[in-house]
């Protein structure tokens, strides 16, 4: 049951090098948060702010994006558009009342399963202290 | 209570048939003692939950009707939902709907059936029907057209009519491929090509919208008059007992005033 | 025949809080400027507008978005159908018009072998207590449809406002039983009978507007027409539906769901074909349904004359203006036809 | 106006348009409409005014279709738009004569529209001929968004869900949008089915996030969405925004150029890493 109280996190992660981080967190033994549900992307700049907007409908507490580094992207530059389209995508969200704390951007590359697991935590914790206030956008009426 | 029509009722998956690459037939048997006793032509509404419902031909009802067999083509969100189902899994069933093929009305005639791909699921009822009633009906002709060898549908079948003394059968694919021996050429061209005369014939055609254009056009051209061919219509449709509205050609509406129509009946931009 | 009852408008709010012992009162309320109808509360401010509101009664019946059946996500299948609602309602103030749409909604819905049983229960809890107009708003065209403003056809019970009081008078025996009311006191005098203004909207008719098909006028029609879908949301007769799954924490509805034939997905299939890509084979569609199609199918045209959809349209493009333009060029193409016997340089 | 009829009559003359898209008073009710003018047609009745409100450029890509060369009579936030579409390759400007009118501002309702007290510019950026006034560009300042950055999230979502609640899905937003031209829009869209069909907050919620987002960049302020609104959605702060956002994150004001690329299309390496906002190192 404690699960459940734990904020839910939406990690879309880059197939190359952040997911690749998340498995190398994994096989390193890290630990982080288990309320983490990642989704795998091929690059980072295929994430369409619409999956952000949906994340946040549909319930969840935070949602993170992670790709590789700036010139590191497998594809040449696929996390360049991401930073901007994210950077669009965040404005949005905020403006229309998401608390800026709910999201989390970052670059993660394939070595740092370290800093995945780090990221991890600081923002589940992040993320109770929010435990308070409102979860704004996320549906409410439920198929009953 | 009452329950609204447009809440289906529980099926089982009997049987999975990989047709051809894109299209798969399921044998369904409804969960209650219910039968459906889908008459040539007419359709059925399949639901997978979660997913909605769509539209399709029964393309075989089993002799004592317990149950019957749809083809699906997999084309948008609800068919890619159903071809991932396997046998034992449940389904949604409405039906049957709509208007049916006049068999009884072509009792002494020949019977031409044309078909262009997924088209001659709707069809097949027909020709199951005549040849139970063999001895009612003239000749039967079948013009079955294909994209490619890999696209036939019903081999088993076409076996069977292939080897029936009773049955011409004229198995086509559009463009020449590798290994393919058979009859090259798009339907209204093997229509125009075995010169089709109307004498005591009807002509069934279905199949995507522009070759029904064309073999109709073909046909005309071989003088055969509007109320001799026979067509079923696909629209996009959603309830199936003319509620919703989407299907409507004028003021009928597809799913209850047809789908099968013979082209006096319809204005001429359906087709 | 039942006589007319008379009741103090001071009285209202006792008579309607009476009646909402029993029944589930609807009645307008203006929101932010704006009528809409909701549950009778006596501490809130209603009225009786003189004439239509914006928002069509045909949510009241059909909503605009209705759980016809539920189930469990993870199972395979479980989907159990809604049961109806029973508890009797009393929905008033709807006008002539607003009862027209409810008799058009029938034979779409009733009349059939497919009965659509959640809207049939939706019509027998509902006793219609429907106003007399009392004016006609720049909008209304009801007496160019056949309507008259203050005809109570259709009605269980008919109310007119006069002055400080309202005349009450029960047509059908469910309509009698709400008018076992110790605040109405019979009278002998009814609302007085107008004569009404004509000819504001006439159309041709329907047989004349079939052979407009294929005419060349819809794309000078449909030019302006953003094919956006609120006039069909509006529309008291326009029910077309959409049967969709929706799902949410494992539970799910099959729901029908409003859905417009101006929009470009109403006839798209699964493909991509689309049988009414064009805007003007869309304002096609609708104008013809609406005048032509409805009466061959139903035996009576589908616009009651509320003139919803001009108040609502974002461009102010007048729907009925559409089919008295469409009426004209009718009339203009016989003309030509029976003149000379040749077609007119327009064809 | 008389400078424009003639304008208008010697482009005729010399063969430069084959149709003027443009506003009209209707004689016999007096209401301004869009018009699509032909040679020694209706010229008379041409009128610009506070009334012109509506967009023209929305009309653009079927009449393009239609004639080789259209001209259009273009306020300023309308020129924004035009150039938008130029960029976007959706119009060729060889077929578009743009007739560039000092607008003065435009009332709705009776009263001056929201638009224009934002309105960076009163001429078109992108004429052919200029037609009135040239005042001076200035930088808008879009104070309701301010005042909406200053509330807590909290009273930001209260604030628009009560809006989203009332959406209709009518789509009149998106049809009258001459940004919004999609094939298959994403709300119509089957699989994966991002938006439910159904007017209830979360998927109006989703329409209007993503309405919004697709127009970062792209959105001139033209105000039409919100206009056109039968519920009164103000869209245009959401617009505005983002407008506000793309300009200062990557100094872009849409339609102000017609030579520069959306934001959102184009890549910079040199963007800072604190634009996705949090920490990064």
């Amino acid at each position: 049951m404690q699960i459940e109280k734990e904020p839910r996190i939406l990690a879309i992660l880059c197939k190359w090098c952040s997911y690749a981080g998340a498995d190398l967190a994994g096989t390193s033994r890290f630990n982080y948060p288990a309320n983490v549900r990642i989704v795998q992307v091929p690059c980072s700049g295929r994430v369409d702010p619409i999956m952000i907007f949906k994340a946040f409908v549909e319930g969840y507490d935070g949602v993170m994006v992670s790709g590789c580094h700036p010139g590191d992207c497998h594809y040449g530059t696929g996390n360049y558009h991401a930073r901007r389209r994210i950077a669009v995508a965040r404005r949005l969200l905020e403006f229309v009342g998401v608390h800026p704390d709910r999201m989390h951007f970052t670059w993660i590359s394939a070595a740092e399963g370290k800093k995945f697991a780090e990221v991890c935590s600081e923002f589940t914790d992040k993320l109770r202290h929010l435990s308070g206030t409102e979860k704004t956008l996320a549906r409410k009426e439920l198929a009953t | 209570m009452a329950t609204i029509e447009l809440v289906p009722e529980p099926a089982m998956i009997k049987k999975v048939i990989q047709e051809s690459r894109d299209v798969k037939s399921y044998v369904l048997k409804l969960d209650k003692s219910r039968k459906i006793a889908a008459r040539p032509g007419q359709f059925v509404e399949v639901s997978v939950q979660g997913f909605g419902e769509a539209t399709f031909a029964v393309t075989r009802t089993s002799k004592d009707g317990s149950d019957f067999t749809i083809s699906v083509k997999r084309m948008g969100h609800l068919t890619k939902m159903l071809h991932r189902a396997v046998r034992g899994d449940m389904v949604g069933v409405r039906g049957p709907y709509g208007n049916s093929f006049p068999v009884d009305a072509w009792k002494g005639k020949d019977i031409v059936i044309i078909g262009g791909g997924i088209g001659l699921a709707p069809l097949r009822p027909i020709i199951d029907h005549i040849l139970q009633h063999r001895e009612d009906y003239g000749k039967l002709e079948i013009i079955f057209g294909a994209r490619t060898p890999e696209d036939i549908l019903y081999k088993e079948d076409l076996g069977i009519w292939e080897n029936d003394e009773t049955i011409q059968l004229h198995t086509t694919i559009d463009v020449p491929f590798e290994g393919w021996n058979g009859r090259v050429g798009v339907v209204p061209v093997v229509v125009k090509d075995l010169a089709l005369k109307p004498d005591s014939r009807v002509a069934v055609v279905c199949g995507p919208p522009i070759m029904i254009k064309f073999t109709v056009a073909a046909l005309r051209e071989l003088k055969w008059s509007d109320d001799r061919i026979y067509t079923t219509l696909e629209m996009k449709m959603q309830c199936g007992i003319g509620q919703c509205g989407r299907c409507n050609i004028g003021e009928k509406f597809i799913c209850k005033d047809g789908p099968v129509f013979s082209l006096d009946q319809i204005p001429e931009h359906a087709l | 025949m039942s006589k007319w009852h008379k009741l103090k408008r001071t009285d209202l709010k006792d008579f309607l809080s009476r009646l909402a012992e029993k029944w589930e009162v609807w009645v307008p309320y203006r929101v932010d400027g704006k009528w809409e109808f909701g549950i009778y509360a006596p501490d809130r401010e209603m009225d009786f507008p003189e004439s239509v509101i914006h928002v069509s009664m045909k949510n009241l019946f059909f909503p605009k978005r209705r759980p016809i059946a539920k189930y469990e996500e993870d199972s395979k299948w479980s989907m159990q159908p809604v049961a109806a609602d029973d508890k009797p309602r009393i929905v008033m103030g709807l006008h002539p018009c607003d009862v027209a749409g409810i008799e058009y909604m029938d034979k779409v819905f009733l009349n059939s072998e497919h009965k659509d049983v959640l809207y049939e229960s939706e019509r027998k809890r509902t006793v219609l207590v429907g106003m007399l107009c009392s004016e006609m708003a720049d909008n209304c065209h009801c007496t160019d449809r056949g309507l008259t403003p203050d005809s109570a056809s259709g009605m269980d019970v008919a109310f007119a406002k006069v002055d400080d009081y309202y005349l009450f008078k029960g047509m059908t025996d469910r309509g009698k039983e709400i008018m076992q009311s110790e605040y109405l006191k019979a009278v002998g005098d009814a609302p007085e009978k107008r004569k009404w203004p004509a000819g504001k909207y006439a159309i041709a008719s329907p047989e004349e507007f079939m052979d407009m098909y294929d005419d060349k006028i819809w794309h000078e029609l449909s030019d302006i027409c953003l094919t956006c879908g609120i006039c069909t949301y509006a529309c008291p007769t326009c029910v077309c539906f959409l049967v969709t799954d929706e799902k949410f924490k494992g539970k799910g509805e099959r729901v029908t769901v409003w859905d417009s034939c101006q929009l470009q997905s109403y006839s798209r299939m699964a493909g991509g074909h689309n049988t009414r890509k064009t805007p003007a084979s869309r304002v096609r569609n609708r104008t013809l349904d609406k005048f032509a199609y409805s009466h061959l199918r139903y035996g009576q045209i589908s616009c009651t004359g509320c003139g919803r959809c001009v108040m609502v349209c974002p461009l102010k493009r007048s729907f009925p203006q559409l089919g008295a333009r469409l009426s004209e060029r009718i009339r203009d193409k016989k003309k030509s036809k029976a003149g000379t016997g040749a077609r007119s340089k327009e064809d | 106006m008389k400078a424009m009829r003639k304008k208008i009559k010697e482009l005729f003359a010399n063969g430069d348009v084959d149709v003027v898209l443009g506003y009209r008073e209707d004689p016999a009710s007096g209401e301004v409409k869009a018009s699509v003018f032909k040679k020694d047609e209706m010229l008379e009745d041409m009128v610009f005014d506070e009334r012109c409100v509506q967009n023209l450029v929305n009309y653009l890509p079927t009449l393009v279709a239609r004639y080789s060369k259209v001209g259009i009579v273009l306020k300023g936030c309308d020129g924004r738009s035009l150039a938008t579409q130029l960029v976007e390759h959706r119009i060729n400007k060889n077929q578009i004569v743009a007739l560039g009118v000092g607008c003065e501002g435009v009332k709705v309702g009776g009263k001056d529209a929201d638009k224009c007290e934002d309105c960076p510019t009163s001429m078109s950026p992108v004429t052919d001929h200029e037609i009135g006034d040239k005042k001076q560009k200035k930088d808008p300042v879009f104070s309701k968004v301010e005042e909406i950055e200053k509330m807590s999230p909290a009273e930001r979502w209260k604030f628009f869900a009560e809006y989203f609640e009332r959406c209709e899905r009518c789509y009149a937003c998106r049809q009258i949008c001459p940004s919004c031209y999609c094939e298959i829009c994403v709300a119509d869209q089957q699989e994966p089915k991002w938006i439910e069909p159904s007017a209830k907050l979360s998927a109006n919620t989703m329409w209007h996030l993503i309405r919004a987002y697709h127009l970062a960049g792209r959105c001139a302020d033209c105000g039409e969405c919100e206009r056109v609104c039968p519920q009164e959605i103000p869209m245009r702060l959401m617009n505005n925004a983002l407008e506000k956002a793309v300009h200062e994150l990557f100094g872009v004001r849409p339609g102000m150029d017609p030579e520069e690329l959306p934001p959102l299309v184009v890549l910079s390496k040199e963007d800072p890493d604190t634009i996705m906002g949090g920490k990064h190192e």
